[in-house]
């Protein structure tokens, strides 16, 4: 037992970060640091240097262009990737589709998609969510109906994050609706560009616009898009989520939300004092980090013992990791509401023109526009990716066996 | 000790709500928005027509003189409907240190046109080092023969882009942060050196940043004395926290109502998911804080027009500590337990959400009040 | 709408405190102030004082002794009488079965019981829980079975408070075991002094001896202690019950707590300075107290509301009453823990001789004995009289219509 | 980075389990309660049979050479077990001053008779103003010729009534809350002048009052430097707050076992109650909570041997500002989850509630704690 990491562990992550300081364009961190979004462009800038670097997915199988890094490592590298602050990899490309079709895939869509998806040459989006099927995943209704060499696809998927850039989705969609809803689901990718498919933005109540509605108006997908076997896609969605959750937690976000934080509580004054001087103030923020140090370290934990585990199979104590990682987030953006005080009223979206004075000065301090935005947006976290309350029944069900 | 409304408050509540529930609910609050001023013009006419204006002014000033319980009347019909209008600007703010503050003569002149509807004001005393504190005021009042000239800049100007009168606190002796040496200057929005810049907030409103640059006012201008505003300026702000609490009372009933709504209809694994234990009992914890926000949005009601300052002043913080609070769990609840159609423009549970988490900010947050109620030693009755 | 006590009810409330004022006996009220507990004789005196004043049964009908108080003015006299604080009256005879005696009693027992309970001549316990049913109080399995004029009852009842002082037990038995559970039920009132009848305490965590077993073997009951009809006394518990919690927030309790930790916190000092000047614990105070006046507003709503209620059907609204109730007054359990820091450890019981240094000086400041021991026995207090857990259910069902 | 025990540790933890298994159950603990001295010698005996005592101290001091992850071990299951015998006092506490401050000498001389279970040990350095202070020493120690004279009072010394030597902490010079000026002597629990009043605690262990009336010491005594002492005090501390961290752990661990056993077996309205979603769900905010304290207690046996003093105070405040509100979470839920039975003494839950509650308040809680990693910057890694 030596819960300390290792000389050659923090000797790469000198080696991370020494990288990420050479090689992040300037904008694009500075961006980040305000906890402003990346554009389309500022992601694909960056993939492509991280697959320049040989990093572009860390986490797939070495022939593919992954790393070889073991679990501590690739905590590492993201670690550092999110606490930097750098922008996260596509997910759905590198962490969700990837790894599946490196696994399921057949030989020909691996030499197709996965060098397209390492240089973010097609920008992926998940078709998973349905309007009806939230929490209850399983139940969702698109379906697919063989035609001689294709799939007909009708129905509707939403909740499509960055839909609106996309150039490919993979769709769960029922093949079968005789059967368990689990068994009568296939994963199919599908050509963003072909006809019959409508994307609606959704607007978010923070003014963004991250996520969308698709629509599926009998689309025609060519069967060699189906990925492994029908009817098996619902093992692959699995799959497919157990490896979202390894870095659920998202340390990496806090550490920086927290550094930021003290940073910004130090500059903004009360009276004649910083609020970082209020000692009320300190504690709040002391404990929260004390409260992200446990959950790195159960992070830790649970990343130690997957050198352990079938690959696919995800720790239930990843919901842990869920719960507490959304809490610790959260709770940064109401700590930084109390900084930013009366300036959070100002709203200032950041895509549209100077109709809504985007060009004009900034009201209040110049990091406060992002603060409130952030604090509506991030009330997703503990709704989406499996809800705290799905999140909670797993662990009693799972872990207590209650 | 009597909890029941008279027959004219119910009237009054009667009469509001009829008014919203035909004319505002949550598409109309849309259109509405969409007017340049960021309200709706023809709903502040029909405010005026049905005496909401008049509400805290007595009888001789035009007024139907009422106190703070026909103020949380309307202001809690307003939160039910995100009510865009500048009322609290108007009538809150800006009434209330005309009633507080002005002269006899002042309020003969300038009342009838603002319970008529045809003058709307905002209250320009906020400033960016300010924060919170309300007797932090940097703008300066230079006397100029019988006049002043007013100086400096007023950050979050609620409304202040589309009123079309301002009163604006200046400095007229001592240093910035002095309690003594502050005065109040009526100020037209037109007038020469003014000049604003109007945004959008998070909650749909709107407000301004306003320039102040070399204005000049008359001796008619000054409500009460150029030195002494300070504490009308408080009594004012207590008046409109106390008013914010009914309006957040509002706001988090109706979305504290849409979530067991929702929880009644939408199913997930062939049920409805407020058949979900632990659903319930999340709606029961919002439920509590709803309860105890109202009450005490009554007893920042009732001690609104407490006498004694300090007892007033307490009492205000404590109900904006529990606002502040309770906002935090029905507003978050009722997103949680809508999921992803709560976090949507679309639907309306997200804007109740914003217009509570904003009105916590306004004033002084629960932190800052908390700390105001700390220092002033116990809450709890001797 | 007029948010304030009238005039003449500010007049009530002085006369009230004047009178505890000039009669409760000063050694029974420094052990209140304490937190410690008064004795069953203190009880006794003090009732038998409150009789002697006519204020012994104010909720009775005032033929019995009520005072005929209305809602306001019983409220103004309980929170004086817990925020003073003086014992509160035994509440198994005067909330409890002298109320149900009252209402569903015949004449009999109306003159031979209420004047005695009035007096505290008789001291009264109550026989509902049993171990096998706790929440779930209508599953209770105690039997009464009809021999001639007697019944005959076997069974066991637990956390009988203060069982060990009791001159009589109101009990729920189960009269017919064929119908609907709750549909075979009857109310008795049994002497305890009937062979048969086994007391056994149960001694708490905090090491204090407030709850007991009582066995029943053969314990011959005459019918005529039968309260109303055999087989209704599922209705009387739940009147009774009803009455129970027109007072369960016990906000007078905790205003004398609130009080009490502020003297405390400002004796005890951290280095230099009392611990009252901590700005972090002032406003972990100002928080609690804030809680508190808006639950005493909660229960005033609900109290001014009872004035318009038929007697016996509990406002589910006091189920909040019930909650927060229990919340704060263990978070000023907590508080004081907080205060008292490391001198929470010595243990001294309180009616154990000197084998455990109960004569010797305290450990410690003098008021810290009693710290401890509260925090853990007011665990109890969100767990007895329907748990909050069942308080939510009774929200969620019976006003949110879940 | 890794979180296997080694085959050293791994035996180590199974022979401790084993003995606890075999003789410490909750009945057998009772009964070990019930001597005189609060604690069951016979077990004392084991341990010391067991190696147990010699845990952490070095193969030439006649020990077994383990660091704090050893330790760490024996206190996990310790807590477990509820373990009531002095093994913090006499290993941890007493054991830790005489490695890091005693001389070669005085170690050869006294660690034997520890080692080997024939001499049980207290620290005698808390004071009645102190609180949690470590710096606040008021008894006072006078040279006298070759040796010392302590006079004062010490209050709360854990199992000092039983203990056969002190080590009691005395100022040598400077001011009560002077940093410089504090001295550490061995005293033997009989000398003239020591008098001692025993009490039971809250969590069924035992502590006293001692009280120094011009008691005696030869040069001898003196454990290292007698003015500067502080810095080992506030190193064993922190160690002994590493390991009552880890003890907290394993009965919460405990604790939460119990209650998800009750939950399954309980039932009410004809099911078992572990099928209420809410109860479900509130033990897994207490698995949650738990996972949470044990990570901290890692971090806390890990920094407890850190060079950087304020490394690692700031480290094992943390991890006792998280074991304090772990333990509150976890036994506050497990006594609801029980209902009454968890507030009764013949059941064990109560027990452990307790003794995670006393925790808490020894060595600071969880208030304190916080305040002091406040006030030391940020524990997060640059």
């Amino acid at each position: 037992m030596d819960l300390r990491f290792t000389p050659e562990e923090r000797a790469f992550r000198q080696e991370v970060r020494g990288f990420f300081e050479q090689n992040l364009p300037k904008d694009i961190h500075a961006k980040m640091i305000d906890g402003r979004h990346p554009s389309k462009d500022d992601i694909v800038t960056w993939q492509k240097i991280l697959n320049k670097q040989g990093w572009a997915v860390p986490n797939w199988p070495v022939e593919w262009g992954g790393t070889g890094w073991d679990p501590v490592r690739q905590y590492i590298f993201l670690d550092e990737l999110q606490s930097f602050p750098a922008p996260s990899p596509l997910q759905f490309g590198v962490y969700m589709v990837g790894p599946v079709i490196a696994q399921f895939g057949n030989e020909a869509q691996k030499k197709h998609f996965l060098p397209r998806i390492a240089n973010l040459d097609d920008w992926w989006c998940q078709g998973f969510s349905e309007p009806g099927s939230g929490s209850d995943l399983a139940s969702l209704k698109t379906r697919a109906v063989r035609d001689g060499d294709h799939y007909v696809v009708n129905g509707q998927k939403t909740w499509t994050t960055l839909g609106q850039y996309a150039d490919w989705i993979f769709c769960l969609v029922r093949t079968d609706a005789t059967v368990k809803k689990q068994e009568g689901i296939s994963f199919l990718l599908i050509d963003m560009k072909t006809p019959g498919i409508t994307v609606r933005p959704i607007q978010t109540i923070d003014g963004g616009h991250e996520v969308n509605e698709v629509f599926f108006d009998d689309v025609r997908v060519p069967v060699e898009n189906l990925v492994g076997q029908e009817n098996k896609g619902w093992d692959y969605a699995k799959f497919l989520l157990g490896n979202e959750r390894t870095n659920i937690a998202r340390v990496g976000v806090s550490k920086q939300r927290l550094r930021r934080l003290r940073e910004l509580a130090a500059l903004e004054r009360v009276g004649d004092a910083p609020i970082l001087e209020n000692p009320r103030f300190a504690e709040k923020l002391a404990a929260l980090e004390i409260e992200l140090k446990a959950l790195e370290m159960t992070q830790l934990r649970v990343v130690a013992a997957e050198r352990k585990r079938e690959k696919g199979k995800p720790d239930p104590a990843s919901s842990i990791l869920k719960i507490k990682g959304s809490e610790i987030q959260q709770a940064t953006t109401e700590l930084l509401m109390e900084v930013v005080g009366p300036f959070a009223l100002p709203y200032a979206p950041e895509d549209e023109g100077d109709e809504h004075g985007h060009n004009e000065p900034p009201v209040g301090p110049d990091w406060a526009a992002p603060v409130a935005p952030t604090y509506f947006n991030w009330r997703k976290i503990s709704i989406y990716g499996g809800s705290n309350e799905i999140q909670k029944n797993i662990i009693a069900k799972a872990i207590l066996g209650l | 000790m009597d909890f029941d409304l008279s027959e004219e408050q119910s009237l009054l509540k009667d009469s509001v709500e009829r008014l919203l529930a035909d004319r505002y609910d949550f598409e109309a609050r849309k259109r509405h928005g969409k007017h340049p001023e960021g309200f709706s013009p023809e709903m502040w006419r029909a405010y005026a027509e049905q005496g909401l204006l008049a509400v805290p002014f007595s009888e001789e000033e035009g007024g139907i003189g009422g106190g703070t319980i026909e103020t949380m009347i309307v202001m809690e019909a307003f939160g039910g409907a995100l009510v865009l209008e500048p009322y609290l600007s108007t009538v809150v703010l800006a009434g209330g240190l005309l009633r507080h503050a002005a002269s006899a003569e002042q309020r003969a002149e300038w009342l009838p046109g603002l319970i008529g509807g045809e003058t709307r004001y905002a209250l320009a005393h906020g400033e960016r080092q300010a924060r919170y504190d309300l007797h932090d005021v940097g703008v300066q009042a230079r006397r100029d023969g019988e006049g002043w000239v007013l100086e400096g800049e007023k950050a979050l100007v609620l409304h202040g882009d589309s009123a079309d009168r301002l009163i604006v606190s200046a400095r007229t002796a001592g240093g910035r942060r002095d309690r003594d040496g502050i005065g109040l200057f009526l100020v037209e929005a037109g007038a020469e050196g003014v000049s604003r810049r109007g945004y959008p907030t998070q909650d749909g409103q709107r407000a301004a940043e306003v320039s102040l640059s070399s204005v000049r006012v008359g001796p008619e201008a000054v409500i009460g004395s150029p030195e002494g505003a300070l504490p009308a300026i408080e009594r004012v702000a207590d008046e409109a926290i106390a008013a914010l609490c009914a309006e957040a009372v509002g706001a988090m009933d109706r979305m504290h109502r849409l979530t067991v709504e929702y929880l009644k209809t939408r199913k997930q694994f062939g049920v409805t998911i407020g058949s979900f234990q632990v659903l319930q009992h999340r709606a029961a914890d919002m439920f509590i804080a709803l309860e105890q926000a109202r009450s005490m949005s009554f007893l920042a009601t009732m001690m609104a027009e407490a006498d004694d300052p300090a007892e007033r002043s307490r009492a205000v913080s404590g109900a904006k500590v529990q606002i502040g609070r309770s906002g935090r769990t029905v507003g978050q609840g009722a997103v949680q337990l809508h999921g992803g159609v709560g976090m949507t423009m679309e639907y309306s549970v997200g804007h109740y959400f914003k217009r509570v988490t904003m009105i916590d900010q306004l004033f002084g947050d629960a932190d800052h009040h908390l700390a105001r109620v700390a220092r002033m030693g116990s809450l709890l009755a001797a």
